[in-house]
């Protein structure tokens, strides 16, 4: 099973990132649980949504506390407390943000967490690139679908297909891609030195 | 569907099970009561009843139901003073109805449409006398007739009608409507012998094999005082004069004229002065208005027409052309009493009208008929004290009006058939009376009376045309509509429709409503809204 | 002049028939045959105007749908002196719910019909001051807000009778009831801005609003007539006395209703889409005391002393009817 | 079609394959998104003769659905915590009338304290009153239940509750396979209503009944319940013969052969324990879990046999009788304690508060080496309490202690996060 914790603001599609990745997970023919923390948050308020990615059915319904990925879709949460409270040691990191690991002062959380486990996407800027709007959510799937491989590119890019239309469909579409290709590339520059293979499957 | 839900959902119009009416304790009953119109009435018609006649448009059947009463609509619905109209609920609510112009336009409407009365019954081969063809003997022998009998009238005048044609001038009573109805009468087979004198009665009873007799004649003779006068004075009595008006040749009476007396005949007298073309036609009356016997209408008219009143005078002397008239002033009883003051007027010719008294020459020979005071004693059914012979109209003790006098012949009638049948009095109960206080009148509509079109003064006073007109067959209806049906039933669905429990059942036309007591809780809201005051509440007896 | 455009003047137009009046022109109430939605053996008090206005309404209303009709009734005396079990008063398609939901169910059997395409039945919901002002309100504005097409009916006696006689949003000021006692320095019920539940509903600008009196059944048909005429929401309002309750003679049920008119404390008037289209004008004009004295709810106004503060205040507001309305023929009042 | 779907659209793509004719919405969370789900369904023209109206509170929507229904149409409503107390007198109205109303419950507490998550308190609430109430496990339980709910209402003339845990079921994206509109059909014949309002043939529904029959009419509501005993696992039979999956019934069993431990649930929950189950077992615990699907009526025989070999039985439940103990935890106890089985009740998750495997684990080990309280409450915050009792104790007169309780905990999460 490999859980997912996404972190954002109400206004960021925090949920929505976390059905997408279940769509696509079930595009892969996974099983897969989406689930928002429940509440009635309000736009601007720190949100955290969920995600399950199995072979098996799903039974539980205990929350996300050992999460085996983080999606933080606003870097202004980092220093937040417990933002990576339960991360597993083989954990991954995803940050939406323009800046490198170390401007955002962050190496210290994640310093044991093994290398190309942490990587950062300037998911905004694509987003507002290719949308025209800052939503970094279904940006984010493609990094994240390169960083894990829990999911597949073509499952996320038939996720978006199916929850959008429109420009805002074109434009997630050309989007994730992009930011798929980008971490892919920023990956594959990182193993050329540490001879390291990406993309291993989940547990 | 199946099986309806137990107890929570049910057939509809199940409760009829369950009888309310156990929890009554005053039960509603339907009554009739005598309409105050009814009480009135002098010849007893039942006008509440020909006038839901005629609400409905039915005027023949509402002339129908007129005659049982009454053969002389037309006269009456002219000459009557009609008390019913005084006694009418609805002129405590707005005005009288109309009753007079409804009955005249129906005696009106029969003689044009050549309506004729009831056939008699079979012949009973008794015969009756009837002396004088006035209105009480009219109407005696309409009614005998009607029964069986065979009726014989002698007239002393020379046509019939008696005071209606002699006593009382055409401009109130066109005499083609006294033909007319005396012609209806005669139709059923009455003879009318006129010019032919009854001196002899008991004679004539027996010369004519009569089983029983009417007498009729009326009070045809003034009444006579004595005034000083001047051999030259012109000193005419009232019925000589009115009488004389319907003459080829009418009396010569100058163009100052005085009527001496305050009764309906003074009236009469100067308005047919002024129709003969006295330019003054003033009226001499020794007390003051509120006590003058004329009916006030009368005066009213007379007035009108330029007739002038000396009240509080008496004439002490007549001279030649001129009268001289003593001042009186009442007494605390209210009698009038001489001052000894005098003036003088000028008059021409002066019209005593003063009373009339009955000739009752004729009953001389007859000595167990008593009379008294100028009148024949009559016992309850309208026999003198010799059996067989009835009297009735101005010669017994009674109003003499026309009506009283119609109402007597009826009577008598009734009296004289069961006196020849030998049969005892079968008296018929009377409902109680349909007082105002008995109505709810929100339920009436208001409808002002109509008022019947009258002859403008100028044309009055130059011709004997008829003053009072009648009324169409459109306001008539009206009128007739205006009534509120006191004291009886006349469906308006009323308590049908305002009982909360549905306990009333309607009939259908002219059935009315039944109560069902098995539902009736006894609230009482049918009588509180019946109209005319037909419903009462009873205590239940527990 | 023909017979038929004759007046029936023993009648007029207040009586509820005559042998004489056209066919068409009389009431329901008057027909030999008449349909008796609420028949007999009901256990309502003798006398009870609610019984009268029930039938008066329903059978016209049956009349005017070819008696394709289904009705909805709230909790209260109407309800439990007509089906207390094993029997049923009604003789129509009847439903009772709760005390609070009558219009609400009434949307729904609509709702039910609409979809079923039974377009020609038409639905009822009936209900007393309580139901319809105080607890029913809110289902009430609900379905004229929605203008769902029911025709919600009022029987106004101005308490809670069937639970002996509580104070109502609809009792009118200075009344006893059994939570207003008639002591104290203010007694009965406080001079208040009162709820008048048809200037409430006509806020609503739904298709028809009138008010209707047990007194003036021509006018009461009529208005039910032309309610079941029009499709959408629609308001009549119909003041029932209730001798229990106003301690009155139970002979004087209707008697009251037509005094409550007279006196301009209860106007009679119709509107559409929130504008008073008609009023029904007075004919007798009468103090309020006529209407007052008659009732025991009422009689501390008359004790000695007679509380005659209390009833200038209420022909004042008899007063201001007459002119809001127009009551005596003269135009309604501007600007109201 | 098998999709990967928000337990609340699901449901509501569920509804709609069962044709109501009338649906009444009023928002609640967690409610919400099932209303908005039909109604979209209905615009979209994909529910077609559907009136889709929107109320002005709950008790509305139970009384337009009580018009509907009594009209001879199927009407169907949904509603959360509040929502249903508010309604509260119309749903005791709907089964006294015998009205076969489809209502869907997202559980969630009952207020005060306000709180818009997860527990049972609303649907225990109106545990008596006269529906059948259903609860789902998943989501896809929650799909076909309300196919069936629809057909046994409609068959017993009373209406039924489906109750799914709101945000944790009705929020969750999970897979799901929808049946097709010719699956329901066939499962789910049209409406015959047994009473209908009709001009052409007029019935009063809806009498007074006094003593004299009051009795008769609550034991005839009774037979009916247990009537159903008999036809809910009919149905669900039938359901899979023409479905092709198993769901519904009255109880259901996970691994409680030879089982000396047996949890009993009602919900969502049972997914988290069938875990715990699993992770138990592999350390060689006899453990298993009974969930019911059914919980009205209570399907006791059922229950028993599933519970016959049980040494110890533990209630895990979402609700609590305050002042007494646990619900289900007392009906539990009532079937099986005179034969010397002990039961244990755990009250869990409410408000919202989640139920970890780990205390699950934790607490159905003290209950194995009987270490555990009767009645105990999973993770309750002891310090919080303690200090506020101790606090009540001096004195009688201070705020409602649950504000107090509140604020310390709103404290120590600060200090956590």
């Amino acid at each position: 099973m490999f859980q997912v914790r996404i972190h954002g603001r109400g206004g960021q599609g925090v949920v929505t990132a976390a059905e997408l990745l279940a769509v696509a997970a079930f595009n892969d023919g996974r099983h897969a649980q989406a689930f928002p923390s429940f509440g009635s948050e309000r736009t601007g308020a720190p949100v955290v949504s969920f995600c399950r990615i199995s072979e098996r059915e799903i039974r539980t319904r205990s929350p996300i506390d050992e999460p085996d990925a983080l999606v933080i879709q606003d870097a202004t949460l980092l220093h937040q407390v417990g933002l990576f409270s339960g991360l597993r040691p083989q954990g991954y990191v995803l940050v939406n943000t323009k800046k490198s690991l170390a401007e955002i002062g962050v190496a210290g959380f994640v310093a044991e967490l093994p290398k190309g486990h942490v990587l950062t996407l300037r998911a905004t800027e694509i987003a507002l690139q290719h949308l025209g709007r800052p939503l970094p959510n279904a940006v984010l799937l493609g990094g994240f679908a390169a960083l894990t491989g829990a999911v597949s590119l073509a499952a996320v890019v038939t996720a978006i297909e199916d929850r959008f239309s429109g420009p805002m469909r074109e434009g997630n579409v050309t989007a994730v891609t992009e930011a798929f290709n980008q971490t892919r590339a920023e990956l594959e520059g990182a193993a050329t030195l540490e001879r390291r293979s990406v993309g291993a499957a989940p547990d | 569907m199946s099986e309806l839900p137990f107890a929570v959902t049910l057939d509809a119009g199940s409760s009829r099970a369950n009888h309310t009416g156990t929890w009554r304790v005053e039960r509603p009953v339907y009554v009739d009561r005598l309409p105050p119109c009814n009480d009135a009435c002098p010849a007893g018609e039942n006008i509440q009843h020909w006038l839901y006649d005629a609400e409905a448009g039915s005027y023949e059947a509402a002339w129908r139901t007129l005659v049982e009463d009454n053969p002389l609509p037309a006269i009456c619905g002219r000459v009557c003073f009609h008390p019913c109209e005084a006694a009418c609920n609805r002129g405590k609510l707005d005005e009288a109805v109309g009753i007079h112009a409804v009955e005249r336009f129906l005696g009106d409407a029969a003689i044009a449409q050549g309506w004729r009365l009831p056939a008699p019954a079979a012949p009973s081969g008794r015969r009756v006398l009837v002396v004088g063809a006035g209105p009480s003997g009219l109407s005696v022998a309409y009614h005998l007739t009607r029964l069986g009998h065979e009726v014989e009238i002698r007239e002393a005048a020379p046509r019939p009608g008696g005071m209606l044609r002699y006593g009382i001038p055409k401009y109130r009573l066109p005499r083609e409507v006294i033909d007319a109805e005396v012609a209806k009468i005669g139709n059923l087979g009455v003879v009318i012998r006129c010019g032919l004198a009854v001196t002899d009665i008991a004679g004539s009873m027996e010369e004519g094999g009569f089983d029983a007799a009417y007498l009729a004649f009326g009070a045809q003779l003034s009444h006579r005082v004595q005034i000083p006068a001047a051999d030259s004075a012109r000193v005419l009595d009232a019925l000589a004069f009115l009488a004389g008006t319907e003459a080829a040749e009418p009396p010569a009476i100058g163009r100052r004229v005085v009527v001496y007396g305050g009764g309906d005949t003074a009236m009469d007298a100067a308005r047919s002065a002024k129709r003969l073309g006295a330019t003054e036609a003033v009226i001499v009356y020794r007390r003051n208005r509120e006590r003058m016997p004329a009916h006030p209408v009368e005066v009213e008219e007379a007035l009108a027409e330029g007739v002038t009143v000396r009240w509080l005078s008496t004439i002490a002397r007549v001279n030649r052309d001129r009268i001289v008239i003593e001042k009186m002033e009442l007494d605390t009883a209210g009698f009038p009493q001489p001052t000894g003051e005098f003036t003088e007027l000028g008059a021409d010719c002066v019209i005593l009208a003063l009373g009339q008294d009955a000739d009752l020459a004729p009953l001389a020979a007859l000595e167990d008929v008593e009379v008294r005071d100028g009148a024949v004693v009559v016992d309850a059914h309208l026999m003198t004290g010799r059996p067989g012979v009835f009297a009735g109209g101005d010669m017994v003790p009674a109003d003499r009006t026309v009506t009283v006098a119609i109402g007597h012949g009826k009577r008598a009638a009734r009296n004289i058939d069961r006196w020849l049948a030998g049969a005892p009095e079968a008296a018929a109960p009377r409902h109680n009376l349909a007082a105002f206080d008995k109505l709810n009148t929100w339920y009436y509509a208001d409808a002002p009376r109509t008022v019947q079109p009258e002859l403008e003064a100028v044309r009055r006073q130059t011709g004997f045309e008829e003053v009072v007109g009648g009324l169409d067959g459109s306001n008539a209806l009206y009128e007739a509509r205006r009534c509120l049906s006191c004291g009886n039933c006349f469906e308006c669905d009323n308590c049908y429709g305002v009982c909360p429990d549905n306990a009333v059942s309607k009939l259908g036309p002219g059935e009315r409503y039944a109560f069902d007591y098995d539902y009736c809780k006894g609230c009482g809201i049918c009588v509180a809204e019946c109209p005319c005051g037909a419903i009462v509440m009873v205590p239940e007896l527990i | 002049m023909t017979e038929q455009t004759i007046k029936f003047y023993q009648v007029g137009s207040f009586a509820v028939g005559n042998r004489l009046v056209d066919p068409h022109l009389r009431t329901v109430q008057s027909d030999r045959v008449r349909p008796n939605a609420l028949t007999s053996g009901h256990r309502a008090c003798q006398g009870c105007g609610e019984a009268l206005g029930a039938r008066y309404v329903l059978d016209a209303a049956l009349a005017a749908t070819d008696r394709k009709l289904v009705v909805v009734n709230a909790t209260g005396c109407l309800e439990v002196f007509s089906t207390p079990y094993p029997e049923t008063s009604w003789q129509v398609a009847w439903m009772h719910s709760l005390f609070g939901n009558a219009a609400a169910v009434a949307t729904g059997v609509a709702a039910a019909l609409k979809v079923r395409g039974e377009t020609a039945t038409r639905v009822i919901a009936q209900a007393g001051d309580g139901g319809a002002a105080d607890i029913g309100f809110g289902c009430l504005s609900g379905m004229f807000e929605r203008n769902d097409d029911v025709l919600f009916v009022c029987y106004d006696n101005q308490a809670y009778m069937n639970t002996g006689v509580q104070r109502s949003g609809a009792t009118p000021a200075a009344a006893r009831t059994a939570t207003t006692e008639a002591i104290g320095r203010e007694p009965g019920n406080a001079f208040g801005q009162g709820k008048n539940l048809p200037l409430l509903a006509m806020a609503h600008e739904i298709p028809y609003v009138a008010t209707a009196s047990v007194a003036d059944l021509h006018d009461l048909e009529a208005k039910v007539e032309r309610a079941m005429g029009l499709r959408g929401a629609r308001y009549l309002h119909v003041l029932v006395p209730c001798p229990l309750g106003w301690g009155s003679a139970s002979r004087d049920t209707i008697r009251l209703a037509r005094l409550a008119c007279e006196t301009g404390l209860f106007p009679l008037f119709e509107a559409a889409h929130g504008e008073i289209l008609a009023t029904t004008p007075i004919r007798r004009p009468v103090r309020v005391e006529a209407y007052l004295r008659p009732q025991r709810r009422f009689a501390h106004l008359f004790a000695e002393p007679p509380r005659t503060d209390d009833i200038a205040r209420i022909q004042a507001i008899a007063d201001r009817n007459i002119r809001r309305f127009g009551l005596l023929g003269l135009p309604p009042e501007e600007g109201r | 079609m098998l999709r990967q779907i928000e337990g609340s659209r699901a449901v509501g793509e569920s509804v709609a394959l069962c044709r109501p004719r009338v649906v009444c919405a009023y928002p609640i969370s967690p409610q919400t998104h099932i209303i908005e789900g039909v109604g979209a369904l209905v615009k979209s023209g994909r529910l077609r003769s559907c009136e889709f109206i929107n109320v002005e509170s709950e008790f509305a929507a139970m009384s337009v659905s009580i018009g509907a229904s009594a009209a001879g149409v199927r009407a169907y409503t949904a509603t959360s915590s509040q929502g249903l107390l508010y309604m509260a007198e119309a749903v005791f109205n709907a089964s006294g009338l015998g009205l076969p109303i489809v209502m869907t419950v997202a559980n969630r507490a009952v207020g005060a304290p306000i709180n818009i998550w997860n527990d049972h308190s609303d649907a225990m609430a109106l545990r008596d009153s006269g529906w059948i109430q259903l609860f789902a496990e998943t989501n896809q339980e929650a799909v076909d239940l309300h196919i069936q709910a629809f057909r046994l209402a409609e068959e017993l003339s009373a209406p039924v509750m489906v109750c799914m845990d709101g945000f944790i079921l009705t929020h969750a994206v999970e897979r799901v396979e929808i049946p097709t509109q010719e699956q329901v059909d066939r499962f789910l014949p049209p409406f015959a209503p047994q009473q209908v309002l009709d001009p052409a043939a007029p019935v009063s529904i809806g009498a007074m009944v006094g003593p004299e029959a009051f009795t008769e009419v609550r034991y005839l509501a009774q037979a009916r319940q247990l009537e159903a005993l008999d036809r809910i696992p009919e149905l669900a039979s039938e359901f899979e013969r023409v479905l092709g999956r198993p769901s519904g019934g009255l109880v259901s069993a996970y691994r409680n052969e030879d089982a000396e431990t047996t949890v009993v649930a009602l919900g969502s929950i049972v997914g988290t324990i069938k875990d715990v189950v699993d992770q138990m077992r592999e350390q060689g615990t006899k453990i298993g879990v009974v969930s019911l699907t059914t919980f009205r009526p209570y399907p006791e025989q059922a229950l028993a046999e599933a519970l016959e070999d049980a040494h110890r039985v533990v209630v895990v439940e979402k609700a609590f009788a305050i002042g007494g103990r646990g619900i289900l935890g007392a009906d539990v106890d009532a079937l099986v304690s005179d034969r010397g089985t002990r039961t244990y009740t755990v009250v869990a998750g409410l408000g919202g508060r989640a139920i970890t495997e780990a205390a699950l684990r934790r607490v159905f080990g003290e209950a194995i080496r009987g270490e555990l309280d009767r009645v105990s409450f999973l993770d309750l915050d002891r310090g919080v309490v303690d200090r506020e009792l101790a606090r009540m104790a001096q004195d009688p007169r201070t705020a409602p202690s649950v504000e107090r309780v509140l604020r310390d905990v709103r404290e120590s999460a600060a200090r956590i996060v």
